[in-house]
């Protein structure tokens, strides 16, 4: 997905402002994978929103692969849940692929339940994921 | 089984209300020696089903207001109401089938998380007049320490 | 101006019930930008209007209701309105005065911190059915960063 | 109030637990004082149970002085206040003396607002105590 000592080539960052959204998405470009490093609660609340920001930039900078880092989300529902597959689709039929790095254990029992982890890799940090 | 102690929440159907039930509830149901897991478990249930009442039954105004009544009683049976004088659901059975959504946008895991993650489920609605979730856990007495 | 957002609470008048009263309104308060004091000031007023429908309104009767209407307007400003159907108070203007209480355990000094902390107080009752607190106070817009 | 090197004569542990009282009270006796360290939200809740088991502390053991140690405290309302000022009462009659150790700022501003400090004098840390 990327190389040994990963080259960045654009940060791009992006508040959803509590009172608005409760959520923080920051991103991060490695030359054609987008690194999404969230922070707070995926509900309905923000779900759309994300959808929609995650999109913008996939499209405008040519992205093939896609990591979400929940490392920093301490809850996840089925909204939530749909922004991951939405996202896991549309990278997927474009040949590209998905994967989430350090979810907590109780937010990773949320995706084992739905099955989303056998579409999606878990892996622990953004490190690991070099490997895969 | 007599009740314990309950609370109402009545909250704008806004979607950023939904939080907020969660934290209320959860509030509410720490008075029980309860694992931070099952409480996660039932922000999730409550998160789920306050969710649907705003999508689903009100579709998306935000003007109405979802209820919601949790209570204990002295077996520690927790139950958890959330109320909606929304457009009601048609074929409940089929509403409650895992994966079933009558939005495409949606997983239809909302229902499956309900009835995981809690003892007993009922639903009652009448299309034109709204939904009420009925949602049922028990929980051992004195099972862990307060300040742990 | 018109309401932004509300949320209503039905408690039991149990003493364990005015920390989760704290709790809710806290939650619900925290849509506003305001500061971690601001809150910490919030908790206190709603502490000691719930206290005093519980201690005064109800005698210490557990089992009747404490409500609150927590409510903002697109203008910023908050209103918090408790309300018990108890007692009453027989002498408004006495009651409110600085370190007066009808019971001599008492400091007298809950509504001195109501006034204190919010912009407005006004105080309806009627003895032997009950009184209404509602409490006011403005908040700036945008005021303070979201994660901060 | 106590020597340099306070010896500790006897400590007392109470559990107010969470689901009754809210609040957790830990005593230690030094000498004729005792410390009283408080842990959590002080409301009508768990005023008169502290109340009470205060106050069966200082008459088992003869204590003289009181300190109370609110470094733990996140919360306190007029019903905590009234806890306070009735310790210092009794304290002050028979002669000793009562202070409050540790109030963090949001609940020194409370104590200033409602006049106990100048009853009951304020110190950062229990050492500071030692001085008075
Ligand atoms: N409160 C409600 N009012 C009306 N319809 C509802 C309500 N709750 C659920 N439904 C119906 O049940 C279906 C399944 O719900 P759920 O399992 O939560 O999945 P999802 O919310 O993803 O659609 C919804 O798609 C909707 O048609
Ligand atoms: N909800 C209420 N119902 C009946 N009486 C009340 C109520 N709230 C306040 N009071 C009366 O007002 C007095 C002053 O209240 P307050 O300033 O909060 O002090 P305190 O609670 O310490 O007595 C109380 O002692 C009581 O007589």
């Amino acid at each position: 997905m990327e190389g040994k000592n990963p080259l960045c080539v654009e940060i791009l960052s992006d508040d959803l402002r509590k009172g608005d959204f409760y959520v923080e998405l920051e991103f991060k470009q490695v030359r054609n994978t987008l690194i999404v490093r969230v922070r707070g609660e995926i509900d309905m609340l923000v779900s759309e929103k994300m959808r929609k920001e995650i999109d913008k930039k996939v499209e405008e900078n040519e992205i093939a692969n896609l990591i979400m880092n929940l490392e920093k989300v301490n809850f996840i529902d089925s909204s939530g849940l749909g922004v991951i597959i939405g996202r896991y689709k549309k990278i997927n039929a474009s040949g590209g692929r998905m994967c989430i790095v350090g979810a907590n254990p109780s937010i990773q029992k949320i995706l084992v339940f739905s099955g989303i982890n056998k579409l999606v890799p878990l892996y622990n940090t953004e490190q690991e994921v070099v490997q895969f | 089984m007599s009740m314990k102690n309950y609370v109402r929440f009545h909250f704008m159907s806004r979607a950023d209300n939904v939080s907020l039930a969660r934290s209320c509830v959860a509030a509410f149901v720490s008075q029980l020696d309860c694992t931070l897991d099952q409480l996660e478990e039932i922000k999730l249930v409550v998160s789920e089903a306050v969710s649907n009442a705003i999508i689903h039954g009100y579709e998306h105004r935000s003007t109405e207001e979802v209820i919601i009544m949790v209570s204990i009683d002295d077996n520690n049976e927790l139950e958890i109401i959330v109320e909606d004088h929304g457009v009601g659901i048609p074929d409940i059975q089929q509403a409650m089938q895992p994966t079933f959504s009558s939005d495409p946008t949606r997983m239809g895991l909302g229902f499956t998380f309900m009835k995981s993650f809690m003892d007993e489920i009922e639903v009652q609605s009448q299309p034109g007049e709204g939904t009420m979730v009925i949602l049922r856990r028990h929980f051992a007495v004195n099972q862990q320490e307060a300040f742990a």
